[in-house]
């Protein structure tokens, strides 16, 4: 895209996608830190991630007010506005993914007297909730929308390891009724992460309609597909 | 989109040796406002006066292709100039009142034309126009006060009142609020909004937000050429050219 | 009965009887209007009906008359009544016959004011062919008596000693124009500075009510007619200018060209700083407040922006002004000798154009004698001057215009 | 640059500011003192024609001065009476039988010379004659009246009788002339090289003509008058007719630039708004732009015509300076104009008509003057600004 | 506040805020459903829930396409702006709350073979959190920043019975492990619950910030009030 | 608010009877770019030409109050218009260039000033000048041509180089985008904002979203008063005055 005639109003783009994105690393971060934390029954990195979250929505507020400075300022229109009205929506699950990021660190928290027995499916989540995260961003940085495709493709997976966990814990629980208060936790984990997940599909949507203007929320994959190819 | 009242075929314009409108196809939608934008000189202006042929008085202009109102070739030998601008109407960049009375300034079109002509009619008649031009509450108690004197936008409703006096089909308007401040533009605006239901508006603006905020479809020239068309609401949003995209987003030059 | 009396009566009477089917015919057209849609108003209709009454007619009457005038033919009384009502007749049925709705009565009635448009246009255009055909023609025939060369770089004219044979040497104008430039130098030296300093005054400095009195009173010098500089020349300036030369030992003869030049000096300040005026104020006001908000004086702004730009109009209105000099004929009449004199002291007596030209044509002389023939001579080569320098003021005019619009 | 230096040159900067205004007043004031000069010495050279001496004396109505005119005044005043006046005697006792055989006391025209005497004017009264008018003026017998003559007489060959009237009808008519040629033509001429006719080569060629015409001096137009006028159509030499045809080519030029400029003062959008109503070409001229350039072409009119009015170089040449006594009362009867029975009598070597030149100069400038404040007046009460 | 110039803006303004409200009716009735289907045991109703969720998401994509016509046409300053703002924010968390209903409702469908023993609690919280969405969307309709504020300082009273709840569900659980199935749904029922009172917080701290031009999110209670109160 | 330019204190000027503004209280920023909003004939135009003394011109102009500039009256008797005017230039509605070729237009006034003297030195100042005003570009090869000929914007950027060349300390601009055409502007806009690191600038401006595009201070003015001020941002988002936010939204009449 080439560059606007008022180069302060590039710059401010350029300054929001920046905070976005700075955002987005602390978020990014903030699960790895929350899912470590659990599975390494870390403590002291638990607390830190938690406190983390208050920046996390510092810079949520910040960012509204970029947004309002420059939808007051600048008239954007087009692709313009698309990514203003992107970012709006996007912060939000920004910041909710933060406060999920914290959540997960206050469920370890509280497994402290009795940790779970078992992290191993947590651990893939973990790790794969965290790649849909660090996608979406991508997706985001770069104005990707195949990648934002795939983030969107792959919610299904994560849905589905979740269902898992959620049936293994229910197992954990039925077996040992002493394991019923950390299998809880450990399930309300999984459900923060899938949750997380959703935000991460929810930025790919927003990446799409940005770059593309198809609002594709509420749309099957397929259908989106085809909406984005018959396009070029 | 709904029925179309001008349609416009492979219009091409030449002032002298220089082709100011490169073969322009558009067609005009009925009683929807329609905007033109883009750079300055791009042809918008040209197109807009080629409508009512008021560049008939421009003796280097030579145009080819066709323009239909209603099917009907404005060009074709048969149709009189005179009779054509009686059905489509024009309100000009710089509000210009006649310098006679308000009364006068409404009331003359029809009085050539002879739409009216015994006094109550008339009187009628100018009374409708006024209040269609959202100005007869200002200026009923000095019809017979000199149009001139009265405020910009006043008097911009004054011409528009005057045009709509001999019941147009079609209004074109060059840049009507470029001469006014924001509360008189505003003014017209929403004046151009309650007269969509009765009349077809083609508007000529520099202002990208206004072409946003008061039409329908806007169309979008650029060096003599029809870039893109539209409704307005995705040609703002989801401009399907890279040119359009440019020039609505502020990058040029 | 002369035909001018034919022509004038007749025509009197077709336009009573033009006016009356006019109006029968509008109050027609407004009454059927109620049934059937006409296509004009009908007050074209009406006068569509009158010019087809009196239109045919009246072609015949400027036909008639301007044969007549070219004495060329001279039509009778018995000839013209009997053709007039002809016309008239048929007109006026031709007219009436066409009358009905779909009758674009206006595209005819406008057709017919466009045609007396240009016909009025054509008479102006034959006025300029015709002023330039008589004086030429004129001059052509003195020309085949004195041959141009000699006449322009002769000094020696004497044209009352010239005969019908021997005109050789009589005619040198250079005497005589040498005294025109001299007159129209002194002229400009005193108009331009006071013309446009006090337009330069008027337009920048004065307050709007000075301006008002000021450029008003000064438009009285352009008003007063040139007959009234003679005298005021003649009898009030030119003793003045007699003693003032004495009083500082010079001789100064009462026919001085100072005296013709300084009045038309005076008469001309008015054009120059009128004129001057205009074309300073006619500078925006934006480049004076662009100036001035640059931190210069309001002299500065002056001398560096508004005259400058000013300038092809204080020009052209110079160039005015030295045509108008030229050409000036009664302040020399009644200041200036009869006398050609080749000479550089303006305080001698010396002659001009202008002066010769009515000197040679309220003489009783014939009208084909050379002399005669000379003051058209001395008229072309006037005109031409003239219409150069008015050429050359229109293009630097034009200069002027083009930068601000 | 320091501080001083700057102050310096700002210093500088001022003193030339006020040398510059200071020489522009200057150069009004000059010009205004002309204009001072000019109208004092009109008015003090003219004022005093205004009056005339007149002689309280014995008229005899008989027979005698009947036959022979100069014996109804006593022989002593022969001398200072106007033999103009005595002339007229013996008409008015045809006209007035019951009159004729009786004499009255009665105030009489004097001499030119006696008028300049009793006006402190130089004259060339014997001193005997000065004596007896020092004498009669003691007694009473000597008054300077006002000159009523001056207005109701034409041209006369005596200074105490002669008077404008002769001219002032000359002028009134070829006025009239002048008027009925150049404006119509002249305006329609304007309306259509505005309104009417393509921007072409042609109406290029023509507008610079039309401005060479109005640049052309004006002694030349008496040329054309000469050539054309008079030697082609035969339109008899001195005539009204004659010199109104040559001024109004004179004035056409000018009505048609002043009305082509007030038809172009009328702003464009006028034009367009009316196009734009679906007037037609014509209806625009005449329902909007003509009534709008209206006032500014009868301004540019009467300009034209009080500039004609005051010309006398064109009409020497088509011969309106005879010397016409009688007042004209047709078009081609021989008349003379204002203009050139100034010029005429300023060329009279009789002192006596000097003061009848100032006079007849400040009645010329007063109508000229009245019909351009009356143009002014127009344009000011007219003016529109857009 | 009187009306703009032009009355077609005042139109679509008040045409988007009816849209919001219609869509908050959908969504209160959405919980309502919700809940009393889980108390009922009533499955039309929660299938019928789950169904009208459908109509929510689609006044969502709308309402996001209404305020970007608003935005690139109508350039909206100062209120205005702040409205629009407020509206792209608040309609994700009514479409979320959508979601939640239908989470609620979807959950009471898994519990159909063993239906939950006790809903006393899930009683009293349902009809809280819906009159807390009930405020909200009043405080929204009517500007009134004070209501707003009475939801904000009632969330944590839903935190306290959601936390009641968690435990009553633990202790069911560990008493009979035969309830931990229903149990855990049950417990998921009360999340969704928390959190759509959470985003009827939300709500109401964009009432604030649309009304007041007050930022009040993550910003404690006290502060918040006195910030408005230090403002009359 | 950083440290000001500019104090105003209780500024009341007429136009012969008329009060055209009642007492205007404002400080202007230093190195930040002001803007004077408000609807038509407020008075935002006078108050401009206040600061530079441009209503000296004006006769029927009398004043009332204080206009610091730097802490020093600008009305006191003591001050030299001239000079004054050096410190703070102006730049016009309707670009108005000199007559003259570019350069001539740059070097006007520095000449005059005495500011650079032989022909490098000149150079050299019309250079940067035009550099500044983001014009050296498009002008460097023709100089020696009219500014005239240059298109509006360009015009426009040629009068604020000429301005820069006197290197003022205050830039007053009224309106100066209201005769160019949006990308015209956007140039402008875009130029104001390299300027503000080396000049305080004020604007008057028609356009709101101008206003809240280039400034960093707003001041609203409301027949004759100055309604609100304050930081652009703040004030177009969260006014504290009704006035302003009808104003701003477009609540009038
Ligand atoms: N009467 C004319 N004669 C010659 N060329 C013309 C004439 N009118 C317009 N043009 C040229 O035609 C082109 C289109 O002009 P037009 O006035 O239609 O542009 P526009 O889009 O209306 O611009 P603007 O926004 O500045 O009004 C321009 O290049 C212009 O120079
Ligand atoms: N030279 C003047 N003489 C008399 N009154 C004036 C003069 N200039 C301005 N005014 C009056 O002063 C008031 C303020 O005018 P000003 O030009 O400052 O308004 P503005 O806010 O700049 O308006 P705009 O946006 O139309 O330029 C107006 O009522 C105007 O009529
Ligand atoms: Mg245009
Ligand atoms: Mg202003
Ligand atoms: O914000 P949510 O956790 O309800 O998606």
């Amino acid at each position: 895209m080439s560059l606007h005639t008022m180069k302060r109003f590039d710059e401010e783009l350029n300054e929001l996608k920046g905070h976005i994105l700075s955002m987005g690393g602390l978020v990014e971060r903030a699960i790895e830190n929350a899912v470590k934390s659990m599975l390494e029954q870390d403590e002291a990195l638990a607390v830190k991630t938690v406190e983390r979250d208050k920046v996390i929505n510092a810079l949520e507020v910040q960012c509204d007010e970029m947004t309002r400075s420059i939808l007051v300022r600048r008239q954007p229109a087009a692709g313009d506005l698309r990514f203003i009205m992107g970012i709006i929506k996007l912060v939000t699950d920004l910041e909710r993914m933060g406060d999920l990021a914290a959540g997960i660190s206050k469920g370890m928290l509280r497994t402290l007297d009795h940790p779970p027995r078992n992290f191993s499916t947590l651990d893939v989540m973990g790790e794969k909730v965290v790649r849909q995260v660090n996608r979406a961003l991508d997706a985001f940085s770069r104005g990707d929308t195949d990648l934002a495709m795939i983030v969107i493709e792959k919610d299904a997976g994560i849905d589905v390891l979740y269902k898992r966990m959620y049936r293994e814990m229910l197992t954990y629980m039925m077996e040992d009724p002493r394991e019923i208060t950390s299998s809880i936790i450990l399930s309300n984990v999984a459900k923060n992460l899938e949750r997380i997940a959703a935000h991460a599909t929810n930025i790919a949507e927003m990446v799409i309609y940005m770059e593309r203007g198809h609002d594709i929320r509420h749309v099957d994959h397929e259908a989106a597909a085809r909406l984005l190819a018959g396009e070029d | 989109m709904s029925k179309s009242k001008i349609n416009i075929s492979n219009l091409k314009l030449w002032y002298g040796e220089d082709e100011a409108l490169h073969g322009i196809d558009l067609d005009i939608a009925d009683k929807k406002i329609t905007s033109f934008i883009g750079p300055s000189g791009c042809g918008k202006s040209t197109l807009l006066r080629c409508m009512n042929r008021m560049n008939d008085h421009i003796p280097s202009c030579r145009i080819e292709g066709e323009i239909l109102l209603d099917g009907e070739d404005i060009y074709a030998p048969a149709i009189d100039v005179v009779q054509l601008r009686t059905h489509v109407g024009m309100v000009f960049q710089k509000p210009n009142p006649f310098p006679k009375s308000i009364y006068e300034n409404v009331a003359y079109a029809p009085r050539i034309h002879g739409l009216a002509r015994k006094g109550d009619d008339m009187d009628e008649l100018v009374e409708t126009s006024l209040k269609k031009a959202s100005l007869w509450n200002e200026v009923k108690e000095k019809l017979h006060q000199p149009g001139t004197a009265l405020s910009g936008g006043q008097q911009q409703r004054l011409c528009i009142a005057r045009t709509i006096a001999v019941k147009p089909e079609v209004i074109l308007m060059d840049e009507p609020c470029s001469a006014l401040d924001p509360i008189a533009s505003a003014k017209i605006e929403e004046l151009m909004d309650e007269l969509k239901n009765e009349f077809t508006i083609i508007i000529v603006t520099h202002s990208m937000q206004q072409a946003a905020r008061v039409s329908d479809n806007t169309a979008f020239f650029y060096m003599g050429n029809l870039i893109e068309f539209g409704k307005t609401g995705a040609l703002f949003t989801q401009p399907q050219q890279k040119q359009t995209e440019d020039y609505i987003t502020g990058r040029f030059g | 009965m002369n035909i001018f009396d034919f022509i004038f009566n007749s025509a009197a009477a077709l336009l009573l009887l033009a006016a009356v089917v006019g109006i029968a015919v509008y109050q027609h057209v407004v009454k059927s209007g109620l049934t059937a849609r006409w296509h004009s108003l009908p007050l074209y209709y009406a006068w569509f009906a009158a010019l087809w009454c009196f239109g045919p007619a009246f072609t015949l009457f400027f036909f008639a008359s301007a044969l007549d005038l070219l004495h060329l033919y001279t039509a009778n009384t018995s000839f013209l009544l009997p053709a007039t009502l002809f016309l008239s007749i048929a007109g006026l049925w031709h007219g009436l016959r066409q009358l009905k709705p779909s009758l674009r009565a206006r595209q005819s009635v406008e057709g017919a004011v466009r045609f007396s448009l240009v016909a009025a246009a054509g008479v102006s255009i034959l006025t300029t062919i015709g002023i330039v055909m008589a004086i030429v023609f004129e001059a052509i025939q003195f020309f085949e008596i004195v041959s141009l060369w000699e006449f322009l770089t002769g000094t020696h004219w004497a044209p009352d000693d010239a005969t019908e044979g021997n005109t050789s040497g009589m005619f040198g104008s250079i005497p005589i124009f040498a005294g025109t430039f001299m007159i129209t130098i002194i002229a400009m030296l005193v108009a331009v500075p006071v013309g446009v300093l006090s337009a330069v005054y008027m337009s920048e400095y004065a307050s709007e009510r000075v301006r008002n009195t000021a450029k008003p009173a000064l438009e009285i010098l352009a008003g007063i007619p040139t007959v009234v500089y003679g005298f005021f020349a003649a009898i009030t300036v030119s003793p003045l200018v007699v003693k003032f030369a004495d009083s500082v030992g010079l001789h100064a003869d009462f026919t001085n060209a100072l005296t013709p030049g300084i009045v038309m000096g005076i008469m001309i300040i008015p054009f120059i700083s009128s004129l001057s005026d205009d074309v300073i104020r006619a500078v925006p006001r934006s480049l004076r407040d662009a100036s001035l908000a640059l931190g210069t004086t309001p002299a500065e702004t002056i001398i560096q922006i508004v005259l400058p730009a000013a300038l092809p109009g204080i020009m052209a209105a110079c160039l005015l002004g030295i045509s108008r000099a030229l050409g000036e004929t009664m302040i020399v009449v009644m200041a200036a000798g009869l006398r050609p004199n080749l000479t550089w002291n303006p305080l001698e007596g010396m002659t001009t154009v202008t002066v010769r030209i009515v000197d040679a044509l309220t003489g009783d002389q014939a009208f084909d004698s050379p002399e005669t023939l000379s003051a058209f001579g001395l008229g072309m080569v006037l005109l031409v001057i003239t219409l150069m320098l008015n050429i050359l003021s229109i293009y630097v005019t034009r200069r002027f215009r083009s930068q601000y619009e | 640059m320091n501080n001083q230096a700057s102050q310096q040159r700002l210093n500088r900067r001022y003193r030339f500011e006020k040398l510059f205004k200071a020489s522009a007043i200057a150069a009004l004031t000059l010009a205004a003192s002309f204009l001072i000069f000019f109208f004092y010495t009109m008015i003090s050279q003219g004022f005093s024609a205004l009056s005339q001496t007149e002689i309280l004396v014995e008229v005899h109505y008989n027979e005698a001065s009947q036959k022979s005119y100069k014996k109804a005044v006593d022989k002593s005043y022969r001398k200072i009476v106007s033999r103009g006046w005595l002339r007229t005697l013996p008409l008015y006792m045809e006209d007035h039988p019951e009159i004729v055989g009786t004499s009255k006391m009665q105030w009489v025209t004097a001499t030119g010379d006696v008028d300049q005497y009793m006006k402190g004017k130089p004259n060339r009264l014997k001193s005997k004659y000065k004596k007896q008018i020092d004498q009669l003026q003691s007694e009473g017998k000597v008054k300077l009246a006002f000159n009523v003559n001056f207005f109701t007489n034409g041209d006369s060959k005596m200074p105490e009788l002669a008077g404008i009237k002769s001219a002032l009808v000359g002028s009134i008519l070829v006025l009239l002339v002048t008027m009925f040629v150049a404006l119509p033509i002249g305006v329609m001429t304007a309306v259509y090289l505005e309104e009417f006719a393509p921007d072409n080569r042609i109406t290029q060629v023509i507008e610079v003509n039309i401005n060479n015409l109005a640049a052309i001096p004006s002694i030349l137009f008496g040329l054309l008058g000469l050539a054309i006028f008079i030697n082609f159509f035969g339109v008899p030499r001195s005539s009204a007719i004659a010199g109104g045809l040559t001024l109004a080519l004179m004035t056409l030029p000018i009505v048609i630039i002043t009305t082509r400029a007030a038809l172009r003062a009328v702003p464009h959008t006028i034009r367009e708004a009316a196009y734009g109503l679906g007037a037609s070409r014509w209806q625009t001229v005449w329902h909007h732009v003509l009534p709008l350039a209206f006032p500014g072409i009868l301004t540019g009119s009467i300009i034209g015509l009080a500039q004609a009015m005051g010309e006398t170089a064109p009409l020497l040449i088509v011969g309106m300076m005879a010397y016409i006594p009688d007042t004209p009362t047709g078009f081609t009867e021989a008349a003379t104009v204002l203009p050139a029975q100034i010029f005429t009598w300023a060329g009279e070597s009789i002192r006596a008509y000097e003061e009848r030149t100032a006079a007849a100069i400040l009645v010329l400038l007063s109508i000229l003057l009245s019909m351009n404040s009356f143009a002014v007046w127009l344009r000011k009460r007219f003016e529109v600004r857009w």
